[in-house]
């Protein structure tokens, strides 16, 4: 399936990781940052639900409603990764969500999004 | 199809980058999640692109709240600092990073190692969940039987953002009183046609909730479709008429119960003790029990967290 | 041709017509200036493109069980897509979004 | 059983939250955390023979998750517990905790994950845990609405949330090569492997497990400490106690699940970089708390080299000297709350007289200073004393310089003995309360330095002997050490303006991320 196999399905989740770690290094503004942390999740996310493809074929979701399914082994995805990443999105999220509001709380304060700024005025 | 996604997959991170405005860049956050939930599907994991697709939502619901009140439509984001800088400066004062990064890049890929993976486990799983835990799909008995521990944890840190937001966001001349009306007059459409969608949102939580052991789904993804109910009755009625306090009680409350149950029926074992004939019957009790709790716990949480934000914006 | 070829032809007539109003939708994007029919056209991809696929799609398929979900699925949409349209332009009203040709008025006068 | 020593604070904290009132709350608290300390004491005491291994749930030990209490981790959760006992009967006597439910819900779930962290034997788990004690960590830090500091909360929350990503990372490459998550099955795999295959995983576990040690080259530790200084006193105790703690001990894990390949020179390097940096901006602070803070990072390198010199005495030593450093930090810094709350300010150059005030507080001050600066018969000689008992000249030299900068540093916190003061708090006394934990550490400080061996072996079953001779070789490089460190304080260091200035040096979010890519960059091309 040409450049959905697996081996560039970890290249393009690298390329993102790299891609959102130069964002974060770069963007001036807070929420550009947030949004970029976002990303550099998902990267990852889409990095370990590669690591459940056996071959390069579409996967099968791992629900077995019919036990001759099980004959296909390498043809269903890797379950224990899709477990680990719910868990990681939802912790992610939640992480978000506080860093979110701080973001709220010192808007109010300071009136700028601008991380320079924000250096200036805080970082005594 | 699939090359092209993946190709738009990083035009989308890309465009992410170079944008300025803030409007723009939640549109394209929000493109970009559509198009990983859409990969996640691809790679044979509906569960994960569900949670995937409803979180992307609910983030961007919270940006924009965020933004709305701070931002107008014309400001740009980096307005502030950058004012005046040609392009080319900018580019210049990007290149240490955009050398450290690709570099980066370049490194990873040249040690990636060059083993053959290990399935050992993964066909372990897929050949013993069915016995050990129950239910029919896989990611549920890893997620609530296996490693259960895990997601103890991960339901514990939900709760923790949520007393973190309710604590951080408060201040007390600015509290909105229970119970009160916004002056903006709702829209009758919105209102009618809310009403006929809601319902339908509930049962599909409900279904993804109930079915969560048997098919793609669960406790997590139900429950964000349940909070969705809450926004819907919000924007419908725009009513304050539910304390926060509650709530944040109730989820706590459901917490405490969703630990008890996991001790008495993982980490002592219950299923040991128990007839060999009536195991497979309280394994999907268990299932479903736990799946009902998580939803109700995760659709407490994000109305709690909705909610707050909501207020903060009204202030 | 055998009665099932029909009901393919069929179907992917309704599909070619949900095409065509999907990229006329997105050209016109592009062409319209102002705001508000902007929603009107996207819209118009929305319900009538979505929907005659949807119609589409049931109709190759013949009658099943994977056509009753196209149908809840054709319900949603039915019910949604106005009511997004509707929503963003009354707050795009509501916050003080004129007409283009209401505001040169405005300036005129 | 060791899943119930995790769950059950979680347990309690969450009913907590919901049934207690204010008072409840703390009563509660205290008796729970003694109950905790010692289930922990009968934790040590069986682990001395076996280790006690819990699989949760009665599934295959392949498939659930693990926990392990070894010698080394069950040491660390008695510390643990003692610590927090005595956090939760110093703040017993709080009035101005209005919102105490919410206070002791957030202790009690860190305190669930630092346990956690310790028993945890499953790499995800680690994870798990690491974010929630994070996250807890950061609220906690800015708990006080009046006088938090949320713009470096949120520098430090957000940096710790980018490189955990390549904890997670460098995690999907050990799943792939060795297809488990468990610690001891990713050993026995990783032991046969190729050593440029590991190198990837490797690095990038140990770019987020160095970050969270504040290790990283330069200045990822600045937002941390910027944090403590406007924390509550009992929070900033606790983190400085023990959060550095987890940290290290998941630095040794790693090292040791690593083993083929582990880079023990770079951190080697590392740590005396970073001991010689936090002990220099030690010496330019004036706040009580931030002189503790930085001094905390010295103390890490110091650590890291003891750990990393590969040689048994040191290692012993650098363990030794966590124990130590989480008495003599937790000591100082919860004194350090009862003396600002007395006199009413936190810069040192005001505060004069503390023995005087509170003969009592004061002594117990005193020998948790010592025991930090490495005077002899305090505990901090002793673990001093092993790192430095094998080892080169060079290796030698830096210990001598590292406790030297100590020393100049804590001439400024120790001035504040004597003298008269001015200042005239609202609160002359101590109170019980907040006295007796402080009290009972600075005893615990003088106890392990007397009877160092013993401790040793009590904790890590490894019997060594002091060499009287070298001991007091050492004793007179302390005295020779005092004296100079003196002379450079009252001539070189006091009211140099430069020095204060480069104490304000402070680094941004990006900065500090950028220093993670050029950490990964080292230890791939290392």
């Amino acid at each position: 399936m040409g450049i959905f196999n697996t081996e560039n399905l970890e290249i393009f989740s690298l390329a993102l990781f790299f891609i959102s770690f130069f964002g974060i290094i770069t963007s001036k503004n807070m929420i550009k940052s947030i949004i970029f942390v976002m990303l550099i999740q998902t990267a990852v996310i889409m990095f370990w639900l590669k690591l459940g493809r056996e071959d390069t074929a579409t996967p099968i979701p791992p629900i077995i409603y019919d036990p001759a399914l099980l004959d296909y082994m390498e043809r269903i995805a890797d379950p224990l990764p899709q477990a680990l990443t719910l868990t990681a999105i939802i912790i992610g999220f939640s992480v978000v969500a506080v860093i979110i509001t701080m973001f709220n709380a010192l808007y109010r304060l300071h009136g700028t999004a601008d991380w320079k700024k924000l250096e200036e005025v805080e970082g005594d | 199809m699939t090359q092209g996604l993946l190709v738009l997959w990083i035009v989308s991170s890309l465009a992410i980058v170079f944008e300025t405005r803030t409007y723009r860049l939640i549109i394209y956050f929000s493109i970009f999640s559509l198009i990983t939930s859409v990969a996640y599907f691809l790679l044979g994991s509906p569960d994960v692109a569900m949670a995937e697709a409803a979180i992307a939502a609910f983030a961007s619901i919270f940006f924009i709240i965020c933004i709305e009140k701070y931002y107008s439509r014309k400001e740009n984001v980096e307005k502030d600092s950058a004012k005046g800088e040609s392009l080319a400066r900018k580019a210049v004062k990007a290149v240490p990073a955009l050398v450290l990064c690709v570099g980066l890049f370049f490194l990873v890929i040249y040690f990636i190692p060059g083993i053959e993976p290990s399935h050992y486990l993964k066909h372990l799983y897929l050949q013993r969940f069915m016995t050990d835990v129950g239910g029919e799909n896989a990611v549920t008995a890893i997620y609530l039987g296996y490693r259960v521990y895990d997601t103890l944890f991960e339901a514990l840190i939900l709760v923790i953002a949520v007393v973190a937001v309710t604590h951080m966001s408060y201040s007390e001349k600015t509290q909105v009183a229970d119970g009160s009306h916004s002056e903006i007059e709702t829209s009758r459409v919105a209102a009618l046609s809310l009403r006929i969608i809601c319902p339908i949102i509930v049962a599909f939580g409900a279904y993804l909730i109930i079915n969560g052991h048997i098919s793609a789904g669960g406790g997590f993804q139900g429950g964000l479709a349940l909070a969705t109910f809450f926004i819907c009755r919000y924007m419908v009625y725009d009513i304050y008429d539910i304390s926060v306090k509650n709530v944040l009680q109730w989820e706590e409350f459901i917490f405490a119960i969703i630990i008890v149950v996991t001790a008495i029926a993982v980490f002592l074992g219950a299923a040991t003790y128990m007839p060999a004939a009536i195991v497979p019957i309280y394994q999907s009790v268990y299932l479903i029990i736990m799946n009902l709790l998580i939803g109700l716990k995760v659709a407490c949480a994000f109305f709690v967290l909705f909610y707050r934000y909501i207020t903060i914006e009204r202030e | 041709m055998g009665i099932e070829n029909i009901w393919q032809l069929i179907g992917n007539i309704i599909i070619g017509f949900g095409v065509f109003c999907m990229i006329f939708g997105a050209v016109s994007l592009f062409v319209l200036k102002d705001f508000y029919p902007r929603i009107l056209v996207a819209s118009k991809i929305d319900t009538v493109g979505l929907l005659s696929f949807v119609i589409g799609f049931a109709f190759r398929h013949g009658l099943s069980f994977f056509t009753g979900k196209l149908f809840i699925i054709l319900i949603i949409m039915l019910v949604l897509n106005p009511f997004v349209a509707h929503i963003l332009a009354r707050s795009a009203y509501r916050s003080g979004h004129e007409l283009a040709a209401e505001a040169e008025e405005g300036e005129k006068s | 059983m060791l899943t119930f020593l995790v769950i059950v604070p979680v347990l309690l904290a969450v009913l907590l939250f919901i049934f207690s009132t204010n008072i409840t709350a703390k009563i509660i608290s205290i008796v729970f955390q003694s109950a905790l300390f010692v289930a922990s004491i009968y934790l040590v005491m069986i682990t001395r023979d076996a280790e006690v291994i819990t699989i949760v749930g009665s599934y295959d030990d392949i498939l659930g998750i693990i926990l392990r209490a070894n010698s080394l981790s069950a040491i660390f959760v008695m510390l643990t517990t003692f610590i927090f006992l005595a956090v939760s009967v110093y703040s017993y006597s709080y009035k101005d905790r209005r919102d105490a439910r919410t206070f002791w819900f957030l202790m009690f779930v860190l305190e669930a994950s630092f346990i956690g962290l310790f028993l945890s034997g499953d790499l995800f788990n680690v994870f798990v845990l690491i974010e929630v004690s994070t996250l807890v960590t950061v609220i906690l830090a800015m708990y006080d609405r009046k006088k938090r500091n949320i713009f470096h909360g949120k520098v430090f929350l957000l940096a710790n949330v980018v490189s955990i990503q390549f904890y997670l990372l460098g995690l999907g490459y050990v799943y792939r090569i060795t297809g488990a998550m468990d610690m001891e099955r990713v050993t026995y795999a990783l032991a046969g492997m190729d050593a440029g295959n590991l190198l990837l995983p490797y690095a990038l576990l140990m770019t987020a497990i160095a970050f969270k040690n504040t290790l990283i080259p330069f200045f990822s530790w600045t937002p941390k400490t910027n944090i403590y200084r406007k924390s509550p006193t009992v929070v900033a105790a606790v983190l400085s106690g023990l959060q550095a703690k987890t940290s290290l001990y998941l630095f040794i894990r790693f090292q040791e699940i690593f083993e083929p390949i582990a880079a023990h020179d770079l951190f080697l390097a590392i740590g005396i970089f970073t001991g010689i940096f936090g002990a220099v901006m030690a010496i330019c602070q004036s706040h009580i708390k931030m002189i503790l803070a930085y001094h905390t990072i010295s103390q890490i390198g110091l650590i890291t080299v003891g750990i990393s010199l590969g040689n048994e005495y040191a290692y012993i030593g650098g363990l030794y000297h966590i124990f130590s450093h989480a008495m003599f930090k937790t000591t100082l810094f919860l004194s350090s709350g009862i003396i600002i709350h007395s006199y009413g300010t936190s810069n040192v150059n005001e505060i004069r007289g503390v023995f005087k005030r509170m003969p009592i507080v004061g002594a117990a001050t005193a020998a948790a200073v010592l025991g930090i600066v490495g005077a002899p018969f305090f505990i901090g000689s002793v673990s001093k004393y092993f790192i430095s008992s094998d080892v080169g000249p060079l290796i030698l030299a830096v210990t001598i310089a590292l406790s030297l900068g100590t020393i100049i540093s804590f001439m400024k916190f120790s001035s504040m003995f004597f003298g008269q003061s001015e200042l005239r708090g609202d609160s002359p006394k101590a109170e019980v309360c907040k006295s007796i934990p402080v009290i009972v550490m600075g005893v615990v400080c003088l106890a392990g330095g007397i009877m160092g061996t013993q401790f040793i072996y009590f904790f890590f079953r490894y019997s060594v002997g002091i060499q009287i001779w070298s001991y007091a070789q050492k004793s007179i490089i302390f005295i020779v050490c005092a004296l100079v460190g003196y002379l450079i304080y009252k001539y070189v260091v006091k009211g140099n303006a430069l020095l204060s200035r480069l104490g304000a040096v402070s680094f941004g979010f990006k900065s500090v991320c950028a220093s993670m890519g050029i950490f990964l960059a080292a230890l791939l091309l290392w």
